[in-house]
């Protein structure tokens, strides 16, 4: 069961992706974007990290997506069609997108991983206390500095976007 | 564990994403696209720290809470692309990378 | 013997030199005058005193002259290589050190008079002391690289003087040419010297010309294009030695030289510097006679005897009077070449080498005065064109009297100075040589024809029209002409054959009556010629000349040498080397680089457009290169 | 401090002290003083080093050594024999000089003696080191800047000049780094560390491979410095363009770094190197003779007469130490210094000659004798002593080098030293024309009979410079031998 959920779950990503960097209207291609990141977070589910999935629906599905479409809808005229590049242009980086798929499957497959056969479920408290610990593999500190660089990134965003007229 | 999912499946999965997000930012010419495209690299990378995680090490949490901390810096960095975009929109009128060469040579 | 003292006989020129240099706008004109000619007293003086206690009380050894030799290390070449500095005391030098101090001595005091009122009187006489040192120098030098090194420094004197009327601009042309042949030759004789002491491990004269030395007797060891290298390496020095004693085919720059002050002529030109080559091919005698049986000496032979009637036969033609004297000299040189290189070694046979030196001596004397008396007549007339002259036997007594007495000595009449010297080489040239001695007879008509036709031109004839009436010289200027005529009388005299000899042993000389006969009459019929043609005014000169024609016209633009040097430098060196490697640097070498900066350049513009400024280009170049180098790692790099 | 470390703190400090002034009199002063000390510090120099070496056999004397760099086991390593000291003696001359001739300086004159003694520092750095890559260094900052003197100070097409010549000796200083670097990976040939160190690296038997590719590498390197053909056309250029100060330290001291590591670093470090390649270099040196002495003949202004003549004078050095014999090095030194002297002087005389008529074309002036006498005059000495006059520095050098070659007996020997020797006709033919044209004849323009005379300045550059021409010219021997002695060592590794 949960095998054909990865595979409709694969393949609409793909095709969404796809969708998403060819579309030529710039509202869709968020909202493709969107269907990708929320696939994501449903391979998450799948994989029992159901915290994870939450962080990424809320956080891309909803920030990042919303963020996106405000944007679109500020500097762009949603009737507008894209430009696309030049044919050389996106056949070069197509074979080159294809050759480096290439050669990343090549490698992975002739790796042989030491798959440990596991079905636990992570709960979200197990994540808070390793987030939060300052003991042997605790991540605390990195946690201060992202809450410090998100601060900071807010504060600047601000700062840029108002422009000159502070 | 995806049951009936081995991990080449997912990472193949993440492989496609990847470079399909490249192919975007090479070709795409709109700064809000190439952030689009920059999304699409950013959480396939993730999906690989995730599945690796749980796949190979399931005992730990390294790669979970590394993914945390991708999304957090992605999503502090797309604000921050909003913002320099919007500034460049009132600035120059146009989001086309195209229009803004002047650090060229 | 302590010779130290003779030290002090260059070294006063020096002292004179340098203080008169330095002090060049310091000292006024009358006093830097008295100054050299005191000076240089005091250095003749002490040559006297030299020669006095070298021939009759010091120098002879066992009934032979022998060197005396003081030297001290100046620089080190190799363990065995050096260059010393020292005093080579024996007859030639000793005899060189009375010659040049006393026309330099003559010429000093002459000179007061002469160039008074110049501008440059100071610098003048600076020019003569450095001179005079250099002469010294030369003469006294040990060994082949000291006097290579004074003998530049005599070139450079030379063309410093000739050069003296700076504004002149045929003044710089001579002076220029006189330096740059004579270096020429120079070159020559450098390589020579280079070859002398790598194969024979020395410079010394002492060990050179010692007839039972390893030089000497080695000479046939290696040899290089069928000849002895050491004879190459003689033959290379006497080109130094041609060079400055103007033979043929380096003597172009010596009439040219007669631009310089007549003193000056007088000095350099006549007496002393251009006989430096005579004494060089003099001082290695030994050398040039026994290496390789005197092939070098016979090549110097022939080359003395065909400057000589070379020369000889140009004179007749020239109608500046210093010119004529100049081209007189350089006849007169290549008899004393001519009598080295027919001269033999021993005793009697030495009677060449003997008279070579008599007759540079006498020559000195003679030449000297020639010069002095043309400078007096100059000096009256504002000219040196015998065409501007005439009859001025009237104005001119002193002048007159004293230039007949040279006229005389160098036609080689009885009993004046040039008569005896003469003598010896013609019997030299006739025991050993009878084409050269017939063209030294034939020469000593010619000299006597051609002097006695500027006599006549200058001192009788018609009297031409002059600005103002011409005068007799002052006092400082006669007063030299008299003591050199009364030497040019009184010098034959000596018994040379007793003191200067190739080995050193003294010989009784005799006179060959038939012999002295034959010249005594061909100088006559010279003269008599010359009397017939240029004693009153008659066109008989031109018809002759126009009889010989073209001979007349080659012998009158001196068998286009010039030209042909000209040709050389001016078109092949100048234009032709010079010019095409100045292109050649412009253009190709200097071309070459500036294409590779140009081509960078190009290059760069070209391939610029890769940094185009736009992350999307450099992203696709990024990923390219991992994959590609992802690829190469992975396929290819497998070890 | 010991008293070679001093002769690169000197010139820091005087920088360091030039920076604090203000105006051309104060710089100027501190320049004199600062120059005054450092040739106070070289003559010292010389007498300490008699006294020393009377106790001391050693190759090297006054040595010094710390360490700098562990890792690459690079020192700060300093040491002078008889040829450093020479060459010391002479770079504190010219740079005294210098500073006199740049007593007018008008355009920021600070910066300019600043840069004047930034070169000064690395040409003493460079003569003292023993360490390849200190010696390097030093070399490196003598390069750098000339670029700053010629492109800002300069005449004409400064920028293009200066560019030139740095871009040259940069791509020559690269070739050389390599070289260095291969004789650096190779001096554990016989076991032992890696070193940069000259005299360590002269005992080990570097493989006779490693010699034949590096040789080349190294010598050109120099070389170009010392204007090898045909990688020589930077000099006349740099030279034309350079301020008159810095003609006279380039022709004058910069130059003879080539020569010097060549001999120091080529000959020494690699002796079977160089007898492999000597013959291939010796064409290209016996080319740079004969073809710097007919290029100047037909060129027309001042400065590129001279710096042909330099081409020539220095092909002589290099064709010199390629005859790899200690006469021939003798005289590659003794013309090392004197060159070093007369273009110094030369430059400055024609940078006077300049300053007055406003022309350095020879066809434009005329009687300058008459004019200005003593520059004139002095004009002509130097000019005797540059065609080889005995009584002159230069005469010496010569023949040490002639007598030298002639030690070789193969006809190829020769003929190269014949084609060397008959350039001293040549170099009289073109310094006779300048001399002619320029200084004899007629006054060609009249608002030249008003030029200004000699002043004391001047006239203390002018003697400083020719004093010991002459004295080189008349007592040889002194520093004949001082050279000849220190050149032992170096000599055994060819035999």
């Amino acid at each position: 069961m949960e095998k054909y959920i990865f595979y409709i779950l694969a393949f609409s990503m793909i095709a969404f992706a796809i969708a998403a960097v060819n579309s030529r209207k710039m509202m869709r291609s968020v909202i493709y974007l969107l269907f990708v990141l929320v696939g994501i977070a449903g391979i998450f589910f799948l994989i029992d990290y159901n915290f994870l999935a939450a962080i990424q629906l809320t956080v891309y599905g909803g920030g990042v997506i919303v963020l996106m479409i405000f944007s679109v809808l500020l500097v762009h005229h949603i009737e507008l069609e894209l430009t696309l590049a030049k044919t050389s242009k996106r056949i070069i980086a197509a074979i080159v997108s294809a050759i480096g798929i290439g050669v990343f499957l090549q490698i992975i497959y002739t790796y042989d991983f030491p798959v440990v056969e596991n079905y636990k479920t992570t709960s979200t408290a197990d994540i808070g206390e390793k987030l939060l610990s300052y003991g042997d593999g605790g991540f605390v500190l990195p946690f201060e500095v992202i809450s410090v660089l998100l601060l900071a990134a807010m504060i600047g965003a601000i700062v840029i976007a108002k422009g000159k007229k502070i | 564990m995806i049951a009936g999912i081995s991990i080449y499946e997912i990472l193949t999965l993440t492989t496609l994403l990847f470079f399909i997000g490249v192919y975007g930012f090479i070709t795409r010419k709109n700064l809000i696209s190439i952030l689009i495209s920059v999304e699409l690299i950013m959480n396939a990378s993730v999906v690989n720290f995730v599945i690796i995680n749980k796949y190979l090490y399931p005992d730990v949490l390294q790669g979970v809470l590394f993914s945390i901390f991708i999304i957090a810096v992605a999503a502090a960095e797309t604000a921050l692309a909003i913002a320099i975009i919007i500034n460049l929109y009132r600035q120059i009128g146009s989001v086309e990378v195209d229009a803004t060469e002047t650090m060229k040579y | 013997m302590d010779i130290r003292y003779i030290y002090l006989i260059p070294f006063i020129p020096l002292v004179v030199f340098l203080l008169l240099g330095l002090n060049y706008k310091r000292i006024k004109p009358s006093v830097s005058g008295y100054i050299g000619v005191f000076g240089l007293l005091v250095s003749a003086v002490l040559s006297y005193y030299t020669a006095y206690q070298y021939f009759f009380v010091h120098g002879k050894v066992n009934g032979i002259y022998k060197p005396i030799i003081d030297r001290h290390v100046w620089m080190n070449f190799t363990d065995s290589l050096a260059i010393d500095m020292g005093l080579y005391i024996d007859a030639i030098s000793v005899m060189m050190l009375v010659v040049v101090s006393t026309i330099s001595l003559m010429v000093h005091i002459y000179s007061r008079g002469y160039m008074k009122g110049d501008d440059g009187y100071t610098k003048f006489f600076a020019f003569l002391s450095l001179f005079t040192f250099s002469m010294f120098g030369l003469v006294l030098s040990t060994n082949l690289f000291q006097i290579y090194i004074f003998w530049e420094l005599v070139g450079v004197s030379s063309f410093l003087l000739i050069g003296y009327y700076y504004t002149k601009p045929s003044a710089i042309a001579a002076a220029k040419k006189a330096f740059i042949v004579t270096r020429f030759a120079d070159l020559g004789f450098l390589i020579g010297i280079l070859i002398m002491g790598y194969y024979t491990g020395t410079f010394d004269f002492e060990t050179l010309n010692n007839p039972e030395g390893s030089a000497i007797l080695n000479w046939a060891s290696t040899s290089f294009m069928g000849l002895s290298v050491i004879t190459w390496g003689l033959l290379l020095i006497f080109v130094g030695g041609a060079g400055k004693s103007a033979m043929m085919p380096f003597h172009i720059w010596l009439p040219d030289a007669m631009e310089g002050p007549t003193p000056v002529s007088a000095l350099i030109h006549a007496a002393t510097m251009v006989v430096a080559g005579v004494y060089l091919v003099a001082r290695l005698f030994p050398m040039f006679y026994f290496v390789e049986d005197g092939f070098a000496l016979s090549i110097v032979a022939y080359v003395g005897g065909i400057s000589s009637l070379f020369a000889a036969v140009i004179a007749i033609t020239q109608t500046d009077i210093k010119r004529v004297l100049a081209f007189s000299t350089m006849s007169q040189l290549g008899y004393m070449m001519m009598a080295l290189g027919v001269s033999g070694y021993d005793g009697h046979e030495g009677v060449g080498y003997m008279a070579s030196m008599f007759h540079l001596f006498t020559h000195a004397m003679f030449k000297a005065l020639l010069f002095l008396g043309a400078g007096s007549v100059i000096h009256a007339v504002h000219s040196n064109y015998l065409k501007d002259m005439g009859g001025l036997r009237k104005y001119l007594p002193i002048t007159n009297i004293t230039f007949l007495i040279a006229a005389l000595a160098i036609a080689g009449i009885p009993p004046f100075a040039g008569f005896w010297s003469k003598d010896e080489i013609l019997v030299a040239a006739f025991e050993n040589n009878q084409l050269l001695y017939y063209i030294g007879v034939f020469v000593a008509g010619l000299t006597a024809f051609y002097m006695f036709r500027i006599y006549f031109g200058i001192f009788w004839g018609k009297e031409k029209h002059y600005d103002h009436p011409p005068h007799e010289s002052p006092v400082s200027m006669t007063v030299p002409l008299m003591i050199l005529g009364a030497l040019s009388v009184v010098v034959g005299f000596i018994p040379f054959s007793e003191f200067v000899t190739p080995d050193g042993k003294g010989f009784e000389a005799h006179l060959n009556y038939p012999l002295a006969t034959i010249a005594v009459t061909v100088g006559i019929i010279g003269i008599a010629l010359a009397w017939v043609f240029y004693k009153k005014e008659n066109n008989l000169a031109d018809t002759y000349a126009k009889r010989f024609g073209v001979f007349y016209k080659w012998a009158y633009h001196k068998f286009y040498f010039d030209e042909i040097y000209l040709f050389i430098t001016k078109k092949i060196l100048f234009n032709g080397v010079a010019a095409s490697v100045a292109l050649f640097d412009k253009k190709v070498v200097d071309g070459t680089m500036n294409q590779i900066g140009n081509k960078t350049v190009f290059t760069s513009e070209k391939i610029k457009g890769i940094q185009s400024g736009k992350l999307q280009d450099y992203a696709l170049a990024f990923v390219g290169g991992v994959v590609v180098l992802v690829m190469i790692f992975i396929y290819f790099w497998t070890e | 401090m010991d008293i070679l470390t001093l002769f690169i703190v000197v010139p820091i400090i005087t920088i360091v002290v030039l920076v604090f002034s203000k105006g051309l009199k104060q710089a100027r002063i501190i320049s004199l003083v600062g120059s005054l000390v450092q040739l106070g510090m070289a003559i010292n120099l010389v007498f300490a080093y008699f006294r020393e070496r009377e106790i001391n056999q050693d190759i090297m004397v006054f040595t010094k050594d710390a360490v700098w760099f562990k890792t690459f086991n690079i020192h700060y390593n300093v040491g002078v024999d008889g040829i450093s000291v020479a060459l010391l003696l002479l770079t504190s001359i010219v740079v005294l000089a210098g500073v006199f001739i740049s007593w007018k300086m008008k355009e920021l004159p600070k910066e300019f003696f600043i840069s004047l003694l930034v070169l000064s520092t690395g040409v003493y750095g460079f003569f003292i080191s023993i360490d390849l890559f200190t010696m390097f260094v030093f070399y490196e900052i003598a390069v750098i800047p000339m670029y700053l003197l010629i492109g800002i100070w300069g005449t004409g097409p400064r920028e293009y000049s200066a560019m030139k010549l740095t871009l040259m000796l940069m791509g020559a200083s690269a070739v050389l780094l390599v070289g260095i670097l291969g004789i650096y990976f190779n001096s554990n040939a016989d076991g032992g560390a890696l070193t940069f160190n000259i005299l360590e690296i002269a005992q080990v038997n570097i493989p006779f491979e490693a010699q034949k590719l590096f040789f080349p590498l190294v010598f050109i390197g120099f070389a170009v410095l010392s204007a090898l053909f045909p990688f020589h056309t930077w000099s006349p250029d740099g030279h034309a363009s350079a301020p008159t100060a810095v003609s006279m330290l380039h022709a004058g001291v910069l130059m003879k770094l080539g020569g010097y590591g060549v001999f120091r670093v080529a000959m020494f470090l690699l002796p079977e190197g160089a007898l492999t390649w000597s013959n291939f270099f010796i064409v290209l040196a016996a080319i740079g003779v004969i073809y710097g002495a007919f290029g100047a003949i037909k060129q027309k202004d001042l400065k590129y007469i001279n710096a042909y003549s330099s081409v020539s004078h220095l092909g002589l050095v290099l064709f010199a130490l390629l005859m790899l014999n200690k006469t021939a090095w003798n005289g590659a030194i003794l013309q090392s210094l004197s060159h070093g002297l007369m273009t110094a002087l030369f430059f400055a005389l024609i940078g006077m000659i300049y300053g007055r008529t406003g022309t350095r074309d020879i066809t434009k002036l005329g009687g300058l004798l008459k004019v200005i006498p003593v520059i004139s005059a002095t004009y002509v000495i130097v000019g005797l002593a540059s065609l080889g006059l005995p009584g002159f520095s230069g005469f010496v050098a010569e023949m040490n080098i002639f007598v030298g070659a002639f030690q070789h007996e193969d006809l190829f020997h020769r003929i190269a030293t014949i084609v060397s020797v008959s350039a001293i006709v040549v170099t009289a033919v073109y310094i006779l024309r300048v001399v002619g044209i320029m200084l004899m004849g007629p006054v060609k323009n009249k608002k030249y009979l008003t030029l200004q005379r000699v002043t004391w300045y001047e006239k203390t550059g002018i003697m400083l410079l020719l004093i010991p021409i002459i004295g080189m010219g008349v007592a040889p021997l002194w520093i004949s031998d001082m050279i000849l002695e220190s050149l032992q060592p170096f000599i055994k590794g060819l035999i």
